[in-house]
């Protein structure tokens, strides 16, 4: 039984593909599935959601680091098995969902969770700030600009009022990913926590020829940064590529169509925040999330930069908006002008489109709003 | 007992958030190769610096995705990580899990991996974090046979589909997300574990235009709940609701005292189409121009619902910004019913149409949206079959720049400059 | 006295500039410039302006063609001599502008234009149809794809009440530019009528190389559709350029710079509505008119199909708009797949942006009306 | 007596609007070549396509632009036109004329030209329309010696700057159009009689954000008038609004019955920045959430007037589609100061600033507005020493594609390889 490495082909299965959600729901919801009337947000993290068969199913939704140790899934596990008939779910930000069919059961779950000290916070619904989705930073990935879980534990260690309270003006979703390639939806989130690189690649002639089709790395590059190039390595002419530097703009796909060109550095890496993005189509569109910061550093183990950044954003955002306002519904009803007055960023060319469709960010009319910006106009 | 100090991730156990570290030092001690992995993101967050290598194509016979090959950068001083490849195991439509079935994975881990995992991936996998090549075909034996259980997607091919939890836990799904996940994740098994798309393509299922699993941001191919006719409103909740006697939003804006409700700023006036007023005491709405943002029902859950006839919005091409900049999904089809009764036969209709026009024309790591965006949204359109509407665009064109076919223009292209210059002296 | 072509250079005055307006200025005007206070449109066409000295300028505007000849200029100098001491002037626009000094006079002037037949209409204020601006068309320019005099004289007959008259919701400004080029303010008018070609340049091989700059016609075109070629004239063999016809799109610039590739064409050519720009800044910032229908034929004199899709659009829109919202506003309120309904205007491909930014325009949200566009997918 | 039949154009002689053929008939019994253009426009009626030829280089000596060279392609039917140059003759600021100048204008067409004339070409110039290349000479003597008058501009310089009536007639003209018009083309005629630019240059001015010469949509540099101060208020006049004394719009609006006027309806639910209210019976205005937009101005004329603290701001890059599309000029000084005291020296800064550089860059036939496109906006900004800032655009950037300089980023770009490499292995 098990694999036998000497018939490697014997009784494989294959394509078997994920396994029929059916067989892991809860009654409460197999049976009331499609039947749904209504829900409330009793408090937050704990949601009912009632069916018109009269069923009520009640969620308690706890945080996770979503890097977890199979000891803590047992734990949740256990946890299920206790208080939920041995189901529980994930949400698709990461956060863990333990659901009963009664009332009364809902405040032993709760009790239990407040008991394992802080691995389960309850909170993460309505207008509030919700876990961060992020990626794999130094964990794992090989392109990180930053890592990925130390930024998260020190951003929600410094909002978790936030996580566990429904205080804003809307909902605020936060997302981190490590680099240019945004795995995730950073690129659409009311603040995005965005690893970014800034010195261009590294040619390693010695290995590009072996490791690297060079006509891909050329082809990689967006802006045509890369040309073919010969080098001497060991006394003989090799083929290699140079980097037309300042055509660089630290996106990284040559690095992953090629790995003879690094970029990763200690002082050249660090972070961007954007903001002001959103994915509903509630109220508004869709939004992109926009540049605002272009680089904080990366500051280990804590980011007191970022941090302050982030939580800056959020109090000032929160203090100011209207109910219902989304972090980019808010900043473009007060104009972009006003909200970096009013959060006090400093404005930079970095936030100002120069890449493919920039034209459509420019401001062709005379309105605007006077701020701090413009007082060497009116002074 | 820890292998190697780690000084600075050790300042991230204190705080209210749960603590990974924590977390990877009790799982350590049962599994001590997870201290290589505290080891290495120590020495990473000392030099500021990953240490992984690029990755390395390893993977299951037969199979070209599911496995992402990592090896570090210092395996001598990390010996434990030296491999360190994730597997993405499929999870189950909406990651609903019995115990049982967490259980039986957390032991397989156990067996032949590293103990961590993520769950979730972004794109909806289970994540399991780290293992050598060598355990690689006994892990997926173990997952099939034992499990009954596959791996999801990496490379140019289907990524594990992903669904919000739609009718299971909400009210207004507009479709089963969850079962027209699953049914097209097993009818694509091909596609997903045999690479043979110019890049990686992407289905996720919202169940309305909430879209609670970022459908529109981050997948080719997007569909997403609505409906075609009125939305449902119960008077009498209204009433209660303007009476203060249900809280505003489910309750998700119960932490702050923003006031009495006023049915009139909170839902009328934010409504974008301006299509609803109170009339006699009761809501109205012009569901003729109502865009089904979902802001209203939102707001008032116990009062308003979608219509009745539901089915989806299809939007198409999304992806993150490598290359050309991110793309959001561009609406395609308006409305399609999504059913189990046809097997979802319009939507396999769609995604084989694209495929095939894609798997054609689409040039290496190309994504189906920025092949959208090279031939053009009409060409598009006409290679999905789908006459042109005013839907399909934020506003009409504004340059004048037509291409227009020889077919279209009376007379023809074909001119004799010779007979032109008879008429018209040089 | 006078050019001696023999001493050419003799006496010889350069660069006097244009005259300086102080001179051509109404003592009314002159005495109150910069102290106006207030102004009301007193019946379409008139105007009164009242300054802070307690003074009150009266206008009278009324239509011209453009396209004068010096006897009508003369005829407009003698009402100018008639009735307001010599002065006169043209809007940005076209229209004239008599201007007296006090409200007795302006009757008589108005009775005087009047009595000319229709040749002064009096009107083109305020919330109406104001004089068509436009350009040479086959009057004096070599690149036209329409007239410009006949299409205006045209739709101006038909619409000849809202000039005269204020029962628009708000302005209408109307445009037309005979090509591509579109010399004027076409590309951000309530409507525009633009000249379009649709037939690739053809290249005339005898004479390419002696008239045109090849390398230069080759430069010209935005999409690439112009290759170096050869040709056989007269036995011998020619250097001239070759046109990929499926990637031309018709702008033209190819036979600006070189004359040996014209593209006009008696069924190619016609006319093509957009609608919804502005240029000022009141309440929303300046918009471009988009494209609305992509081609109606030229069929002169009186351009019927022409004719009536401007007075369809003018007229839903008068009677569909709220008060001060221009036909771009309009439509964006109510959606453009609205707009098309209502208008009855079918929509084709060519609306939708294959161009530079053409992303920017693509609808990415689930938000839309439905329409008898979609009606196949709902029934 | 008609020397053509002319049947379609005919056609144009009925119906309210005037008749541009009847006027030219009605020239051409005194000067006979207008049947000549009656005549080949008669044949472009027939033919559906201009009869002009390609147009020649003719110019008087010394210019390099103001005139457009035109020749028939059917000289043999139609003489009178075989030549057929315009004259763009640069108007007065704002076109107000005595009927003198205009006079003597007619007088000398009349001589040297057509007769026929366009009041005025779309940059704004008196466009005087056909002549023979021997009478360009003549004409340019007496119009410089007789008239005292000058060409405007054509091909690649300066062309014609234009400007609204501004302070001469209009109350809202925050600084003197007329004068910073007229100044600005006296100093500059040599760039607009001498071709040295890489394509033409437009200059125009307006008085206020209602922008009356379209100046925002069709110039290279754009001068539009402003305020920094408060918009003024009559609360006295406010009340006469709305008692309904004062017609609305300046009595734009009166053709139709729009019902009473209704100040919250119509300008503060207008406003595009919500920041006006009622209080006490009096309008209140935040202006520091104002953008000066101009609508609640324009709307109650005699109750609001811009502030006292007049200037301008200056957008630059308007121009046509050809190539890339048509721009509109893009917000670059948000304020200065426009007055003849100090010789308009802010406008003439930026001016020679922009042409310095673009004379040196930009390509053959690229608009400053094209380069500036090609550079991007901030390298522009670098360029015309102007320190970027959020005004200068709609909305931050959204892709992360920053061209960070070696100088912003510590340690520079330098690296060793090797060294990186003892670091980390591959
Ligand atoms: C559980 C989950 C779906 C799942 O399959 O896992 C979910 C569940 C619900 N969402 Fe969601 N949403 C979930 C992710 C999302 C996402 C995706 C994301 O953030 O990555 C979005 C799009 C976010 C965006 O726009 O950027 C999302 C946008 C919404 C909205 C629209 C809010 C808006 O104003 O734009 C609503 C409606 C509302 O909250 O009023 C909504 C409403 C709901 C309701 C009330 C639906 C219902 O009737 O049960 C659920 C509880 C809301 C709550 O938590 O306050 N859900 N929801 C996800 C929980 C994530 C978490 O753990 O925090
Ligand atoms: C594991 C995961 C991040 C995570 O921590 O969750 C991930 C990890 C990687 N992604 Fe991703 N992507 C992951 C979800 C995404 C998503 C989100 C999604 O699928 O919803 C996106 C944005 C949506 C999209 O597809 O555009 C995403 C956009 C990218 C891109 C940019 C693609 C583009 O077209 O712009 C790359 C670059 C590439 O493909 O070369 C990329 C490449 C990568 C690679 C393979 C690195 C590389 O350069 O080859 C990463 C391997 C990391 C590692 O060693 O563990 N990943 N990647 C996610 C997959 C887990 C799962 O299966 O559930
Ligand atoms: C005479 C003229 C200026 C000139 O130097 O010649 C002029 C004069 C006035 N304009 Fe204008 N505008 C003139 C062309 C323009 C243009 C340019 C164009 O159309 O090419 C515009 C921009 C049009 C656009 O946005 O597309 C223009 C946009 C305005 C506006 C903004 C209206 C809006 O709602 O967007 C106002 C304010 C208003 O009407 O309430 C305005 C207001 C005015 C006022 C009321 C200013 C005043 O206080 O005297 C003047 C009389 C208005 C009227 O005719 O109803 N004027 N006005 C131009 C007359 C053109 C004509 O003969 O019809
Ligand atoms: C006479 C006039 C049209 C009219 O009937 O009023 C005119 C006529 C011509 N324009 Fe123009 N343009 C005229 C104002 C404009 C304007 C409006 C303006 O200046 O405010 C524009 C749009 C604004 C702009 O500059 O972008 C304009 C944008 C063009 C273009 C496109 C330029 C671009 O960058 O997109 C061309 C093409 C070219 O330069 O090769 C052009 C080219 C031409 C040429 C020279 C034809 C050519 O291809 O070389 C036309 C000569 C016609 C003829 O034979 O009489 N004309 N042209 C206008 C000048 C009269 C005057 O001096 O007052
Ligand atoms: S965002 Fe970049 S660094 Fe982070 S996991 Fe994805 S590919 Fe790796
Ligand atoms: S990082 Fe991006 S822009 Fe820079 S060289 Fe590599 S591919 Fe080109
Ligand atoms: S997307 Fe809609 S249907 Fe799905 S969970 Fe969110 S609110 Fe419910
Ligand atoms: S769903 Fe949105 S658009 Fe429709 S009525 Fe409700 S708020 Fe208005
Ligand atoms: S729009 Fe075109 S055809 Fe008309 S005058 Fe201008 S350049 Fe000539
Ligand atoms: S008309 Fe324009 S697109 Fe066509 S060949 Fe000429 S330059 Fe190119
Ligand atoms: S632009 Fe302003 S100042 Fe100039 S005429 Fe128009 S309204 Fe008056
Ligand atoms: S000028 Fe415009 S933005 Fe300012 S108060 Fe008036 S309407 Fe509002």
């Amino acid at each position: 039984m098990g694999y036998d490495p000497k018939n490697p082909m014997e009784g494989r299965i294959t394509d078997l593909g994920p396994q029929y959600y059916g067989k892991h729901l809860p009654p409460i919801i197999a049976n009331n599935k499609g039947k749904w009337l209504y829900h409330e947000i009793l408090q937050p993290g704990v949601l009912v959601h009632v069916s018109e068969t009269g069923d009520e199913c009640y969620t308690v939704r706890a945080a996770t680091c979503r890097l977890i140790s199979i000891e803590l899934i047992r734990e949740i596990c256990d946890i299920a098995d206790k208080h939920c008939g041995g189901f529980l779910r994930f949400t698709t930000r990461n956060n863990v969902e333990f659901m009963v069919d009664s009332k009364d059961k809902v405040q032993p779950l709760i009790d239990d969770l407040k008991s394992r000290g802080n691995k389960f916070p309850i909170g993460g619904t309505g207008a509030g700030v919700t876990n961060i989705v992020h990626t794999q930073g130094w964990v794992h990935c090989h392109t990180p600009a930053t890592d990925a879980s130390g930024p998260v534990k020190c951003v929600m260690d410094e909002l978790f009022e936030h996580f566990t309270s429904m205080k804003m003006p809307a909902q605020v979703r936060i997302a981190l990913a490590c680099c240019l390639n945004m795995c995730g939806a950073v690129h659409a989130s009311d603040i995005a926590i965005l690893g970014v690189h800034r010195k261009p690649p590294m040619v390693d002639d010695e290995r590009i020829g072996p490791v690297c089709e060079i006509p891909l790395a050329i082809a990689a590059c967006p802006t045509g940064a890369i040309k073919p190039s010969k080098a001497v390595v060991d006394g003989k002419e090799v083929k290699t590529v140079v980097v037309n530097n300042p055509r660089c703009m630290f996106c990284g796909n040559c690095y992953t169509m090629c790995p003879a060109m690094p970029l990763s550095d200690p002082e050249g890496d660090g972070i961007a925040i954007l903001v002001g993005g959103k994915v509903s189509n509630s109220k508004s569109a869709p939004k992109f999330s926009k540049l605002v910061i272009p680089f904080l550093p990366n500051t280990p183990p804590r980011w007191p930069e970022t941090v302050a950044a982030v939580k800056n954003i959020v109090e000032t955002y929160a203090k100011d908006a209207k109910k219902y306002e989304r972090i980019g519904e808010w900043a473009e009803r007060i104009g972009w002008e006003k909200f970096f007055e009013k959060c006090d960023i400093p404005f930079t060319d970095k936030s100002i489109d120069d890449y493919r469709l920039a034209y459509d960010t420019w401001r062709t009319t005379t309105q605007f709003k006077y701020t701090k910006a413009t007082a060497q106009y009116t002074e | 007992m820890p292998k190697h100090a780690t000084p600075l991730l050790d300042q991230l156990e204190s705080g209210p958030w749960p603590s990974f570290v924590s977390d990877m030092k009790r799982q350590a001690e049962k599994k001590p190769e997870v201290w290589d992995i505290l080891g290495q993101l120590e020495l990473s967050y000392h030099d500021r610096i990953t240490h992984w290598k690029h990755g390395g194509i390893v993977g299951v016979f037969g199979y070209g995705g599911g496995i992402v090959g990592r090896y570090s950068d210092v395996p001598k001083q990390f010996p434990g990580v030296e491999h360190f490849h994730t597997i993405r195991v499929n999870q189950p439509s909406s990651k609903y899990y019995s115990t049982e079935n967490l259980r039986a994975i957390c032991n397989l881990w156990e067996k032949w991996g590293s103990g961590m995992t993520n769950m979730h991936g972004s794109t909806g996998d289970i994540i399991l974090l780290g293992t050598k090549t060598e355990n690689l075909e006994p892990f997926f034996w173990d997952l099939t046979h034992e499990l009954g259980q596959d791996l999801g997607g990496s490379g140019s091919n289907l990524r594990s589909p992903a669904c919000c939890l739609g009718q299971s836990r909400c009210e207004w799904a507009c479709y089963d997300t969850q079962e027209a996940c699953h049914q097209l994740t097993v009818k694509y098994q091909d596609e997903l574990h045999r690479p043979a798309f110019p890049y990686k393509f992407k289905f996720k299922f919202s169940g309305c235009p909430n879209d609670c699993v970022a459908a529109i941001a981050r997948s080719d191919f997007a569909v997403i709940g609505t409906w075609k006719d009125d939305i449902r409103i119960d008077q009498a909740a209204v009433k209660e609701y303007i009476a203060g006697n249900y809280p505003s939003n489910g309750g998700a804006h119960s932490g702050r005292d923003w006031g009495k409700f006023d049915i009139k700023k909170e839902v009328i006036d934010l409504c974008p189409t301006q299509c609803m007023w109170m009339e006699g005491g009761e809501l109205k709405i012009d569901n003729s121009e109502c865009t089904r943002c979902m802001h209203c029902i939102n707001v008032m859950p116990r009062a308003l619902r979608p219509g009745k006839e539901m089915g989806a919005t299809v939007c198409m091409g999304a992806k993150a910004p490598i290359l050309e900049g991110a793309q959001f999904a561009t609406l395609i089809i308006p409305f399609v019913k999504v059913t189990k009764e046809n097997e979802f036969q319009d939507l396999v209709d769609l995604i084989e149409k694209a495929w095939d026009w894609w798997m054609e024309v689409g040039k290496n790591r190309e994504r189906i949206g920025e092949a959208m965006q090279r031939v053009g949204l009409p060409a598009f359109l006409e290679i999905m079959d789908v006459k042109p509407m005013p839907q399909h665009v934020r506003e009409p064109r504004s340059n004048p720049y037509v291409f227009w076919k020889e077919e279209e223009v009376e007379g023809g292209w074909e001119r004799d400059i010779k007979e032109f210059r008879r008429r018209h002296a040089m």
